[in-house]
């Protein structure tokens, strides 16, 4: 008895004193917040956060390298536990699922070779890419499936995966496990940043698109009767779905797959259908906004572009506000076009749907008089757009002075300077572009007095006729820096031939630059320390150029449409969304632009023509007795589904037989 | 010296301490489904497991059989083995804390891997004098590990295959291991 | 520091409760294991080498003292009188140590009987020492004045075909409680005075 | 009162190891060649389980959190070396067959799983009756497990030959992998029924 007592507990006395001293000799501190915010993570092992796995991503959330909301995972009330243990501020998140890139199962698609291995993607995409003939197409193996941790995946009928919207949390483990990138995340935020690229299943019609409009997406939602959705669609794209219905030069119908068959889908009409629809309920449908964030964006620029830009920051979830120099927003859409082709309450309605989205506005405030970007920055704006695009500059300048700081346009100057007004142009000045007035422009500034004068031009000094010490071919603008009311730095580069690459970078103190340019290009002024700088939106698909402020091209902003202008306001609001965000706010290598080669089928078969749904005109008498009324009525509901149903549903190569 | 190639070469096959013993399935299944878990794994095992058996044999013949309290076996062990693997832990994450990373998270598991007292006792059964438990701790280690090692492998060629639902998971793994087993009777040959 | 001392105490007193508790059970139950280690390990055995004899063999043993460790001498009582011993000897075999229990009949010194306890040798070949009656018999009613020895060596006993080593190792395990029996047999007469009804 | 009696019937069904509770795997597959063997392990683990959990659960607010395992390794092995102590003087037959497996019920995961998950939070009752059932509970799987293969694998039950000379037994079922295979079949079959 004693013997056993006594061994054991000699036993133990050395055993816990050598534990205590251990304790103690190699005590290593870890943060107690690390294991509290461990235990409260799900421990899912998701990798959504990012970090490999719950404790690594703790550790990091208690370091503040990781936001307490990173969890995908994790309840708002686990944030907020999370958030106080470490005492940082929550930043909601917008919630994101997993949504399938690819239309057509294996069974539906046009295949290689029939596989028949390791029941993995990851295994089949070994063998040539996989069966599917098109490059991205869904294998329907199911690694997805087996790789979500939260079991919301499953492989529907179809042969692709369905997602459970209500088991999703976005962590985004689908994504990476899919050896096509097909499955991305998805939420309204993405989509309005987002640029059709070359390794994504596009249809012919939605690349044609200058806004990027998901057509085949929300001829589907029409299809289904879910027109609410069908507008949520265009409107993470288009807030001006009801003035593109009306005069929208519909590049999309060209390119529609059924012109192989009969006429194209009625596609612009199926969007009026919505507007109508929507019109008659008398709510505006928006887009839901991402939770709301710290930073204000003020826009200049009350047209189409502003407008556009405007709305989907604000569906970004910032605060915006656009500042017009006349007393109506809208811009050009006023002017120009007929009442009975775009009558003046459909303008109204689609901007009253983005006033009511909670864009502010401000009338009649004419920039460089009224305001300028240096006082909007100092009252405490993260960025200011400009977005003053389709006006003629001639047609509101009047104050004599430049609206951007050290900006004058070289024909303003060369005017003023014929009329002998006195412009203040300092020691240095570049001009960009304008051919021979620019060299004319250069000698006037040097009689001036200024020092040193740049000219700049993208050209190849053998595709222009002038000559000129000064003149740096093949050289563009790509950005300015500034302090105050004052411009100090312009940064050009030299670019290679082909205008896809940067040669030389190079930054120089600049007080003026002259641009021969007729109108401003989009820019964001961003504050920067003592002072502020700017940001270039990436070009659009249909600049071949991409390098510069100043593009042929899209010269400056898109008015030869009010879809190009859309198209052009979005992008806006991606760029500075992006730098906000940290995100390099430039487009992707492989983006969709002109020129840029696709996948795609040279005939369709199997494919039945039916004829398209026409519009029906009014009466000649109605018409004559009211000139402001409009000359067609959009369809009926059952004619839509009857349209909607023409669609083909194109994907690359796939589209629906029957 | 041919006593021990024959101790080690029936420890780690004929012998397998997962696989012909039954001991240290618990981990066995849990740390399996990936192979760099189950290699920090069967590091962590044999690093413990050579310690462990040479304290464990150090306590009995120096303390329990002097005093004739051979029945106070299971008691000690486990409490040397608990406290050895608590130790090791707090030494690796002060003094090397990149095998600490490595190992860290499997030592905990240690303590409750049952081939671990399981070896400990073998030892003294077999009456193995210090370099042969020495020896055999290891070679059993370095079994462990390369069972856990090839059933990990065999794990994530199944996660491509299409098993009936029911089957999933452990039950599956259950299956496998049974083949792995009977693939490692092959070596009962090897010694006569 | 106080912290330390708690963690310190508590493991403490867990395994000095826990020892002190254990020794109580072992204690309690110590004469019953080793009974039921007796019967279930050598009892076949004894049964085997005393047959006939009108006692429990494992129930009337006794303890002697050899050299470091102690000796079990178990009694078989035929007639009425304690005219047997039964003792375990040791040898080396092909896989490890034989153990051999060896009979002897006290009042001629020769054998009554041998049984094979423990061993490790291989089945079917030198497992056969334990199985096979015909080795045994061989050893049963012989002297034990002279060391038993395989034919092999120049001794009486015909070795198990196969398996020369594993039959020196149980000559040898025969010997050794031979040489036991020799030594302590003033004190095992001395005990069997008290069989002796 | 009616929770100790939920309590206990969770570990019968609900969360009966080693199928729902996947844990204590290794004697599971090493007694269960015969069903004498499996119901000594059953009521061996059932003894060391309830007392340990009774015993945790007294003393769950002296001990402290940084040496809590080795506290409850020390509880389970005292009991467990009771248990050795008694099998040996009362059923030595048993202990031999059991060997190894007896010591290594210290380190059986469903013992300390218990202590550390219920014992430790919960009050003596509560413990009593959830080790009870839980070790119950792991004593009908081996059972289980044990008549199928023992009635396969040799032809007896219980020792008894259940079926005629002409039997040629499936002696796979009682070796090492047949073990693994047995325990991987039993875990699906109990998947299905969980639907």
């Amino acid at each position: 008895m004693i013997e056993g007592l006594l061994v054991m507990g000699l036993l133990g006395a050395v055993l816990g004193l050598g534990l205590a001293i251990a304790a103690k000799v190699f005590y290593v501190y870890v943060d107690p917040r690390i294991e509290a915010v461990e235990e409260l993570l799900p421990g899912a092992n998701c990798g959504g956060c990012g970090y490999p796995g719950c404790s690594a991503n703790a550790k990091a959330i208690v370091e503040g390298k990781s936001p307490p909301s990173s969890c995908v995972a994790a309840s708002a009330e686990v944030i907020q536990k999370i958030a106080e243990i470490v005492g940082a501020k929550i930043e909601l998140k917008e919630p994101e699922v997993a949504r399938p890139g690819c239309k057509y199962g294996v069974e539906k698609a046009e295949r290689k070779y029939i596989y028949e291995g390791i029941k993995d993607c990851r295994a089949a995409v070994l063998i040539n890419g996989g069966e599917k003939e098109c490059p991205v197409g869904c294998l329907g193996l199911g690694t997805c499936v087996k790789s979500c941790p939260f079991g919301a995946l499953s492989i529907g009928p179809e042969g692709l995966p369905v997602v459970d919207t209500s088991k999703c949390t976005g962590c985004g483990t689908c994504e990476r496990v899919c050896p096509k990138g097909i499955i991305k995340l998805s939420s309204n935020s993405l989509w309005i940043i987002h640029e059709y690229t070359t390794d994504e299943c596009t249809a012919p019609c939605q690349r044609a698109c200058p806004a990027g409009v998901d057509i085949p997406g929300y001829i589907r939602a029409i299809r289904e009767g879910k027109y609410e959705e069908a507008l949520i669609i265009i409107k993470r794209s288009n807030p001006f779905p009801a003035v593109c219905s009306r005069i929208c030069i519909h590049p999309c119908e060209y390119e529609c797959r059924r012109n192989l068959v009969d006429e194209p889908v009625a596609i612009n009409p199926l969007k009026r259908f919505l507007v109508d629809w929507e019109r008659e309920k008398g709510i505006h449908v928006q887009v839901p906004r991402a939770p709301e964030r710290e930073e204000r964006i003020a826009i200049i620029g009350g047209g189409v572009e502003g407008l556009t830009a405007a709305y989907l920051l604000n569906r970004l979830g910032y605060r915006t506000k656009v500042y017009e120099a006349t007393d109506r927003l809208g811009g050009l859409l006023w002017i120009g076009l007929p009442e009975n082709r775009l009558p003046r309450d459909i303008i109204k309605w689609d901007i009253d749907g983005i006033i009511e989205a909670g864009v502010e506005v401000e009338l009649n405030r004419v920039l460089g008089k009224d305001i300028t970007v240096s006082s909007l920055l100092k009252e405490g704006y993260s960025a200011v757009c400009i977005a003053t695009g389709g006006w003629d500059i001639r047609t509101y300048i009047g104050s004599g002075n430049s609206e951007l700081p050290g900006i004058q346009f070289l024909l303003d100057f060369l005017l003023k300077n014929e009329e002998g007004r006195t412009v203040d142009i300092g020691k240095s000045v570049l001009i960009v572009e304008g051919g021979r007035s620019a060299v004319e422009a250069a000698k006037i500034c040097r009689q001036k007095g200024a020092k040193d004068v740049y000219v700049i031009m993208r050209s190849k000094k053998e595709d222009v006729f002038i000559e000129g010490e000064e003149i740096r071919f093949r050289t563009v603008l790509t950005g300015m820096e500034g302090e105050g009311e004052r411009l100090l730095k312009a940064e050009i580069c030299e670019i290679s031939d082909d205008g896809k690459r940067i040669l030389k970078k190079e930054e120089i103190s600049v007080d003026t630059i002259i641009i021969g340019a007729g109108r401003f290009p989009e820019l964001v002024y961003v504050p920067k320390e003592n002072g502020w700088k700017t940001i270039s939106p990436y070009a659009g698909p249909n600049s071949e150029h991409l390098i510069g402020i100043f593009r042929p091209g899209e010269p400056v902003s898109d008015y030869r449409a009010a879809v190009e202008a859309i198209g052009a306001g979005r992008r806006l609001a991606a760029t500075v969304h992006k730098y906000l965000r940290g995100i390099e706010p430039v487009a992707l290598e492989n983006m969709i632009r002109k020129g840029v080669k696709v996948l795609d089928v040279e005939d369709v078969r199997d494919v039945p023509p039916i004829p398209r749904q026409m519009l029906r005109s009014r009466s000649r008498d109605e018409l004559i007795r009211n000139p402001y009324l409009e000359e067609t009525i959009g369809f009926t509901e059952e004619q839509a589904k009857k349209e909607a149903e023409r669609c083909l549903q194109c994907g690359l190569i796939c589209y629906r037989k029957q | 010296m041919g006593d021990y190639i024959v101790l080690v070469i029936s420890c780690i096959f004929i012998n397998n301490i997962l696989l012909m013993q039954y001991l240290g399935n618990c981990p066995f299944l849990g740390v399996s489904k990936r192979m760099e878990t189950a290699v920090g794994m069967a590091m962590a095992v044999v690093f413990v497991l050579v310690m462990a058996g040479a304290v464990t044999w150090v306590v009995y013949h120096y303390i329990l059989k002097p005093y004739e309290l051979e029945y106070l076996r299971t008691l000690s062990f486990i409490l040397v083995i608990a406290s050895l693997v608590q130790f090791v832990e707090m030494f690796l994450k002060k003094n090397i804390p990149a095998l600490y990373e490595g190992l860290g998270i499997y030592l905990p598991l240690i303590t409750t891997n049952c081939a671990v007292l399981g070896v400990c006792i073998i030892n003294i059964k077999e009456g193995y004098n210090f370099l042969q438990t020495l020896v055999s701790s290891f070679s059993y280690a370095v079994g462990f590990g390369l069972a856990l090692v090839l059933f990990a492998a065999i794990r994530e060629r199944i996660l491509l295959a299409r098993v009936p639902k029911p089957l999933q998971d452990t039950s599956i793994g259950l299956v496998t291991a049974g083949m792995l087993s009977l693939s490692f009777f092959a070596f009962k040959g090897m010694i006569h | 520091m106080r912290e330390m001392l708690k963690l310190f105490l508590a493991v403490t007193i867990f395994s000095a409760v826990s020892g002190g508790l254990l020794s109580v059970v072992k204690s309690s139950t110590k004469e019953r294991i080793e009974y039921q280690q007796l019967k279930f390990v050598k009892g076949p055995t004894l049964k085997e080498i005393m047959k006939g004899c009108q006692n429990d063999p494992i129930v009337d043993r006794f303890k002697l003292r050899y050299g470091k460790e102690y000796k079990t001498v178990f009694v078989g009582i035929f007639d009425g009188k304690p005219k047997a011993v039964a003792l375990e000897g040791f040898g080396k075999g092909f896989g490890g140590d034989i153990g051999v229990m060896v009979g002897i009949d006290v009042e001629k010194d020769r054998i009554i009987g041998i049984g094979v306890t423990t061993h490790h040798e291989t089945p079917g070949v030198g497992s056969r020492a334990k199985t096979d009656p015909s080795f045994r018999a061989q050893f049963k009613g012989l002297p034990i004045d002279k060391p038993f020895k395989v034919k092999a060596d120049g001794g009486q006993i015909d070795a198990i075909t196969g398996a020369t080593v594993s039959s020196r190792g149980v000559c040898q395990a025969v010997n050794n409680a031979v040489e036991i029996y020799k030594k302590l047999k003033p004190e095992i007469l001395k005990n069997l005075k008290k069989f002796s009804s | 009162m009616k929770r100790v009696f939920r309590e206990f019937i969770k570990g019968l069904w609900e969360q009966i190891p080693p199928f729902r509770l996947v844990l204590g795997l290794c004697p599971t597959l090493a007694v269960t060649k015969r069903v004498e063997d499996a119901i000594g392990m059953g009521i061996a683990v059932t003894f060391v389980l309830t007392c340990s959990n009774i015993i945790i659960s007294l003393l769950r607010n002296f001990i402290p959190k940084q040496v809590r395992i080795a506290c409850f390794i020390v509880v389970i092995a005292t009991f467990v070396t009771i248990v050795e102590l008694v099998m040996q003087a009362f059923n030595y037959p048993l202990y031999l067959k059991l060997g190894i497996f007896i010591p290594l019920i210290v380190v059986n995961c469903i013992l300390l799983g218990r202590a550390e998950a219920f014992a430790s939070k919960n009050s003596v009752i509560y413990s009593a009756a959830d080790g009870l059932g839980i070790g119950i509970g792991f004593g009908l799987s081996l059972f289980t497990l044990a008549s199928f293969r023992e009635i396969l694998g040799y032809g007896t039950f219980f020792n008894i030959p259940v079926f005629g000379p002409s039997f040629k037994p499936f002696s796979f079922l009682v070796k090492a992998p047949g073990a693994f295979v047995c325990l991987g079949l039993m875990l699906c079959i109990m998947n299905i029924l969980k639907k």
